[in-house]
């Protein structure tokens, strides 16, 4: 942690710095085109041929009118300022003025990026939770019997070829037919993709007593369960908190994923929307929300590790 | 043989590998009396460990007898006779040292008041008093070696099962727990396995030294040490001291130039 | 009140002004007035509605014909019982500054279809027209156009297909002005198909209490959709109130919902037989590659909006 | 009904068969473990055959496993283009030059330790950024070709190899480093001698957690826009033509495809990281 | 001092860590003649290995003079002035031992010819001729640990820096180790320096002990060996060799008890 605040803040400078330059030629079409419309002359004036023509060839003939290209409408690359507008237009102001807002109405605006975070995370956490457990019982099954890892492991790993995201709308839609709506099916597909990083993570974390612990046991003449109790999930831990990282991010995703096609609310809905409608400002808005949502659970998992690892004495 | 604790008559193992065979032990012979100290010596794969481990149960011949206590080696195991100490001191890093020396009670199942009364006796005895509440890494390796000896003493059983437990120690820590074995041994009484590759640490140690070679692991002498019970640490500049650490040195030797 | 009976309607799209009529019925109590408790269930990309009332998750659903049809085709048989929706919404809206003129032009141009089981009207079109839609030389390239209209702001295409109501506006609404653009209305071009129709599964129908249900459902949602056309701006309000992404804005609903007043104003909810005809025959033309091979039998009834409207 | 009853007896035999295998007198045979994967695959297909006929499940719900390989044996040369469209062009190519790109930044940022404090935790926060959210934005930018799915991928595969990579160049100990400088060897002979080669495994655990990304990603871009083929096309046309048969088809072109690319590169990594612990057990 | 190869004065060395500074050697003053064959012994922690790098150029005295052929130690470093020998083996193991071997070579420039011979009549003088292309886990650890010194050779560097080269190794390879080495130091007439715990092997090896204590770092005695250069293994048998390794075990004791 320590002196990483320095180098953080040039690199996102040096981002920022390069962003404002991209929205240049990345918007000079849409920019020239405004500027056209509002009389100016521009090269070349067909629009067609400006489809065709290289973006900084365009920028350097005109050069006179870029003004637009950081504060379009629907830019192609919006720049910061616009999506830190967006940002706090869509927490802060929504929520204190907006006719929806906490203010005005006493519960959070569905008009706000707060109200469809708190959707994704309930979804994100249930999801995670079943998938963790799921994966945990799975992965102490695996380690117990032979047949089952010989069974399940290989397709297990195949699973994960299965573009599970491609068919969050089916699935959606199976789990209707079974009754089966609001928060549950995003949960499941949530739950589907942590599932995995759990049963590899804590395969490893349960063998990971080598013989001689496992020896040890064995000179008690301890039964499984207690060898389970007492030196196998103990030594997983560090190994369950690596999959959980992984795990709960992966969750995030799932329930974003399942957000789509149900257009009820949460961030993967507004990002739609926001593409839906053009508002390419308002996907950048969920987006960063979305990766500060996964660094906030991240990061609580890791702080959950910390005091687990402390309290278990291992540094 | 009215006193032997353990026993073993033409005792063969073989594993079974990928890549053939390893014949591990080969018509092995010994008995160990009550109250021995025996320790096993032999260049690395010679089956020492292997022939511990299967005195504990944890291995099973593949042909010959082997009792300990008069029962099985797995009947000896499930009736916990006897406490073993491996390399490395293997002390699970989640647990203090009294929570570590309390593992075997409370997996087999002593009362919560026999356990604390036990882990402070055991804990006095390897002079960890004070100690219960640390986590291993807390400790230097000595101390650690202690602890996990203590919790091989905790429950009790007459026999003590030590597989190279100094083998990771700088010589002066070796020394020093050396001497202490040697004391607990005379304040217990128990009959103590013990592998080593360090030809004084073997004499210094035993009654009785198995010399063991490899390939196929067997055994090579048994030296039954004239050396007193009381043994000082200097004792190992008197000459008969050298004697026996030098017919063990010609065993190994012997061994060794097989191959 | 605990005896109304449960409707469930799939939508197929998010909650706009399109679907305005179910709302107004729902906010008005339309729907309740007639003993029934409507849960209305936004659609969205991807969400298919003849999947969702396979599998029993909805009881109707809003459907294009063609989409319906092929359906129905493919071993789902659903039923048309309403047809809120007079004349079709669907157009396909290019850049005037290609030089397109007419279908004649769309050879070597690239163009962005909805897919989806919304392709079919384009398909049938073009296969009328005798262009193949492979992407060689001599036809057209087809894209499968996203949710909004960027590819056409973009010029990645040089026609996108647009709703009047919807994209269209969106199309504007970005500064374009209409006669930078050339538009082809499939109502124009003789091509038009049913839209935004109701069907539900025909094994339901055999059930009286749900033909029942059904009678009571289509005729407050047609209450729906005339007070909507009456009053175009409430019910672009209520519409906003129901939408829970919180996307939409009022300006673009009620712009919308004066767009699709013209759609519905021509239909008491009664599917015109003549209608559904040209419809069928547009994709039975489909040449080589038509959407249905036959003609449908049993895929729509009038039983209901009889029963619902006299 | 009795189809399920008939279904659950199968999955009896299997799983007792498979019992057998893995704890009998073959258990050590180097197909057992294929054996055993592979009845437990046709148990679940037999299962699903008959439980969806036995219950009556709809086909635009889930088909049989039987209509599925219908539909597959009936448009292979449909689906051959979809592959060749996803896999290879947007998948194979944003792979290549994602891993390409993690990789090369990955000597960078190692070689700067600023660069490492500065980038790492920034380009953790960008990982999170859902590609849902940031294909549509490459569709928009790059258009509807292959080229916006592989700029997804790349996207997506870019990140885990950059840290897998830093990793493994770091994953040398102080002994092997010192062992360089008695030698008075500069960054780049301690580069390609020795911290390359100890980066391997890691290279090759970026390598390929990327592989499944790189599928994932290509297909899903596909749906925010695509030409008239490719997998992602394919499954969700054929949801909304309720082709319930076509998606799974499609579904096992890419885990097909997946495995292949999985195994493929880890047999690459059996030759080239033969000397790993790892790989020496088997 | 006109010999003299390895030169430290006033030697001081302290780590600032996160627990404070850590004093690793403190006042060292050590003078190693051409030919040499030092030993360092200590407990753990006492600072051999930090001595030992710090005539390597790897790491940095906070006070004193060190000088190591007349030059700086980094210096030395540089211009290849010695071969160093780690605990553990540390071949890399993507390199067969042919590779291990040739590696400093390639980082030096020589010759592809040059380079083979020199394998060649490394792994000869090592006793490894016919494991040029074997992988180092493909050998046993003794012949890992040749092949490490194989590859310290393989330059012909003038010093020779071993930190502890047996330690992982049984006493029998050991052994056998301790005796080829002492025939290679007299074939090539190295310069060597030597860090081990133990007391045999430094006295069965060494012209000059070094015996160290810990907290801080420093050196309580300097024992120039008696004993002739010529050493067979049984030498430790005699009187003189059992006196050395008293003086040197009473040293060590004494700097133990300190603390
Ligand atoms: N589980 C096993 N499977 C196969 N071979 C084994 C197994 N355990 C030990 N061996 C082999 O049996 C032989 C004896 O091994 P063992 O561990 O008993 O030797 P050791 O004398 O304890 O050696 P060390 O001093 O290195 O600990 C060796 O060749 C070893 O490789
Ligand atoms: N890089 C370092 N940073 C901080 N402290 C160090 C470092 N290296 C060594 N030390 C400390 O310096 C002291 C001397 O260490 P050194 O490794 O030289 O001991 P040693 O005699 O080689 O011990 P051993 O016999 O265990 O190898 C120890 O207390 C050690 O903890
Ligand atoms: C994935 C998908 N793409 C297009 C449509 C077609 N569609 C039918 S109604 C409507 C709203 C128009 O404003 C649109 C776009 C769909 N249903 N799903
Ligand atoms: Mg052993
Ligand atoms: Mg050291």
């Amino acid at each position: 942690m320590k002196g990483t605040l320095g180098p953080v803040l040039t690199v996102i400078l040096a981002i920022l710095a390069i962003w404002y330059v991209a929205c240049v030629p990345m918007n000079v079409r849409e920019v020239l085109s405004a500027a056209e419309r509002d009389g100016a002359v521009v090269t070349p004036t067909d629009p067609v041929e400006r489809r065709d023509a290289g973006a900084v060839g365009l920028v350097l003939n005109n050069t006179a009118h870029l003004g637009a290209s950081w504060s379009l409408d629907r830019a192609k690359l919006p720049a910061p300022h616009q999506i830190a507008v967006e940002l706090w237009n869509t927490t802060v102001v929504e929520e204190m003025t907006g006719r929806r807002g906490i203010v005005n109405s006493g519960s959070l605006s569905n008009r706000g990026l707060v109200y469809h975070a708190g959707i994704t995370l309930w979804a994100t956490v249930l999801g995670f939770v079943i998938g963790t457990g799921l994966g945990i019982l799975l992965a102490v099954g695996i380690v117990h019997s032979r047949t089952m890892e010989m069974s399940v492991m290989p397709w297990a790993i195949v699973s994960q070829t299965i573009p599970i995201v491609a068919l969050a709308p089916m699935i959606i839609v199976v789990l209707y037919s079974v009754g089966l709506q609001g928060m549950l099916p995003k949960a499941v597909i949530s739950a589907y993709l942590s599932f995995f990083p759990v049963v590899v993570g804590m395969v490893k974390g349960l063998r990971s007593p080598d013989q001689s612990q496992l020896d040890l046991m064995h000179t008690y003449n301890a039964s499984k369960s207690a060898v389970l109790v007492k030196l196998r999930l103990p030594a997983s831990v560090p190994y369950l908190f690596a999959s959980l990282k992984i795990g709960i991010a992966a969750s995030l995703v799932g329930a974003i994923v399942g957000e789509l096609p149900v257009q009820q609310g949460g961030l993967g809905a507004r990002m739609l929307a926001g593409s839906y409608y053009g508002q390419t400002s308002q996907i950048w808005a969920a987006l960063i929300a979305a990766a500060a949502l996964a660094a906030l659970l991240v990061w609580s998992i890791g702080a959950l590790e910390r005091r687990t690892l402390r309290r278990m004495g291992v540094v | 043989m009215t006193d032997a604790v353990i026993s073993a008559q033409h005792l063969d193992l073989t594993f079974q590998t990928g890549d053939g065979p390893v014949h591990a032990l080969r018509d092995v012979n010994l008995t160990i009396d009550k109250g021995d100290f025996v320790s096993f010596i032999g260049p690395s794969g010679c089956g020492k460990t292997t022939f511990l481990r299967c005195i504990a149960g944890l291995e099973t011949p593949t042909g010959g007898d082997l009792t300990v206590n008069g029962m099985t080696p797995d009947e000896a195991r499930k009736a916990r006779a006897y406490g073993y100490v491996f390399q490395a001191a293997g002390l699970y890093p989640w647990r203090t040292i009294g929570g570590n020396i309390r593992l075997p009670l409370e997996i087999m199942g002593f009362s919560k008041a026999d356990q604390a009364e036990r882990v402070k006796r055991v804990l006095e005895l390897v002079d960890l008093a004070g100690f219960e509440k640390k986590y291993p890494w807390q400790l230097s390796g000595g101390m650690q070696q202690r602890a996990s000896i203590a919790r091989a003493l905790a429950f009790d059983a007459d026999i003590l099962l030590m597989d190279e437990p100094f083998g990771a120690l700088d010589e002066i820590v070796r020394d020093h727990l050396n001497e202490e074995l040697l004391k607990l041994w005379a304040r217990t009484e128990k009959t103590i396995g013990f592998v080593t590759h360090s030809i004084p640490e073997a004499v210094y140690l035993s009654t009785k030294i198995v010399v063991m070679s490899p390939r196929p692991g067997r055994i090579t002498d048994v030296i039954d040490s004239p050396l007193p019970r009381e043994r000082p640490l200097d004792i190992r500049d008197t000459p008969e001291f050298i004697a026996i650490a030098h017919r063990v040195r010609e065993g190994l030797r012997a061994g060794h130039q097989e191959d | 009140d605990a005896h109304a009976d449960e409707v469930r309607l799939q939508l197929q799209w998010v909650t706009q002004a399109q679907f305005a009529g179910y709302y107004v019925a729902l906010d008005q109590g339309f729907y309740e007035e007639e003993g029934l408790d409507v849960t209305i269930l936004p659609g969205g990309p991807d969400i298919a509605p003849p999947q969702v009332l396979a599998g029993g998750g909805a009881d109707v659903m809003l459907n294009w014909m063609p989409s319906a049809l092929a359906a129905r085709e493919n071993g789902l048989p659903v039923v048309n019982i309403a047809q809120p929706f007079k004349t079709s919404g669907l157009m396909l809206t290019c850049w005037k500054d290609t030089g397109i003129t007419g279908p004649q032009d769309f050879v070597g141009r690239t163009i962005g279809v909805w897919f989806f089981g919304n392709e079919y009207p384009f398909l049938s079109w073009m296969s009328q027209e005798g262009i193949s839609t492979d992407g060689g030389e001599d036809g057209v390239t087809v894209l499968k156009q996203g949710f909004n209209v960027d590819p056409l702001l973009q010029r990645q295409a040089d026609c996108i297909s647009t709703m009047t109501y919807n994209e269209y506006n969106q199309v504007l609404s970005s500064g374009v002005s209409p006669d930078e653009l050339v538009t082809f209305k499939y109502e124009d071009m003789g091509v038009a198909t049913l839209e935004d129709g109701m069907y539900v599964l025909e094994e339901n129908l055999a059930d009286p209490e749900f033909e029942d249900k059904m009678v009571r459902f289509v005729r407050a949602s047609m209450a729906g959709w005339k007070w909507a056309e009456e009053n175009p701006t409430e019910a672009a309000m209520i519409v906003l109130d129901y939408d829970e992404t919180g996307a939409q804005t009022e300006e673009h609903q009620i712009a919308m919902m004066e767009e699709v007043a013209k759609l519905t104003a021509g239909s008491n909810g009664a599917l015109d037989e003549a209608d559904f005809q040209r419809t069928v025959d547009t994709l039975l033309a489909g040449g080589s590659d038509p959407v249905i091979t036959a003609q449908p039998e049993g895929a729509w009834t009038s039983a209901i909006t009889d029963a619902a409207l006299n | 009904m009795s189809l399920v009853v008939i279904a659950l007896i199968v999955w009896a035999l299997g799983w007792s068969l498979n019992r057998w295998l893995a704890n009998g007198p073959y258990a050590a045979n180097r197909w057992t473990g294929l054996c055993v994967a592979a009845v437990f695959g046709a148990t679940v297909l037999i299962m699903w055959e008959l439980i969806v006929r036995g219950l009556g499940v709809p086909a635009v719900i889930l088909p049989p496993p039987s209509a599925i390989a219908a539909a597959f044996a009936s448009s292979t040369s449909i689906l051959w283009a979809d592959f060749v469209q996803t896999i290879l062009k947007g998948g194979l190519s944003g792979y290549v030059i994602g891993c390409g790109a993690g990789f090369a930044v990955a000597i960078l940022v190692d070689r700067y330790d600023f660069l490492r404090r500065g980038l790492l935790p920034v380009g953790n926060f960008m990982s999170a950024l859902p590609i849902v959210g940031t294909a549509p934005i490459l569709v928009m930018w790059y258009g509807f070709g292959w080229q916006s799915k592989a700029a997804v991928v790349v996207l997506m595969v870019f990140f885990p190899m950059l840290v897998n990579t830093v990793a493994g160049l770091r994953d040398t100990s102080a002994m092997q480093r010192d062992l360089m400088r008695t030698y008075g060897a500069g960054y780049w002979p301690t580069l390609i001698k020795l911290r390359l080669p100890a980066a391997m495994p890691f290279i090759f655990n970026g390598l390929k957690i990327s592989t499944t990304l790189a599928l994932i990603g290509a297909i899903v871009a596909e749906f925010f826009g695509s030409p008239t083929v490719g997998l992602g096309f394919r499954i969700s046309t054929s949801v909304g033509q309720l082709a319930l048969d076509m998606v799974w088809a499609a579904i096992v072109v890419s885990a097909l495809a997946g495995s292949a690319f999985y195994g493929a590169v880890a047999a690459i990594e059996r030759g080239v990281t033969f000397w790993h612990p790892s790989q020496r057990g088997q």
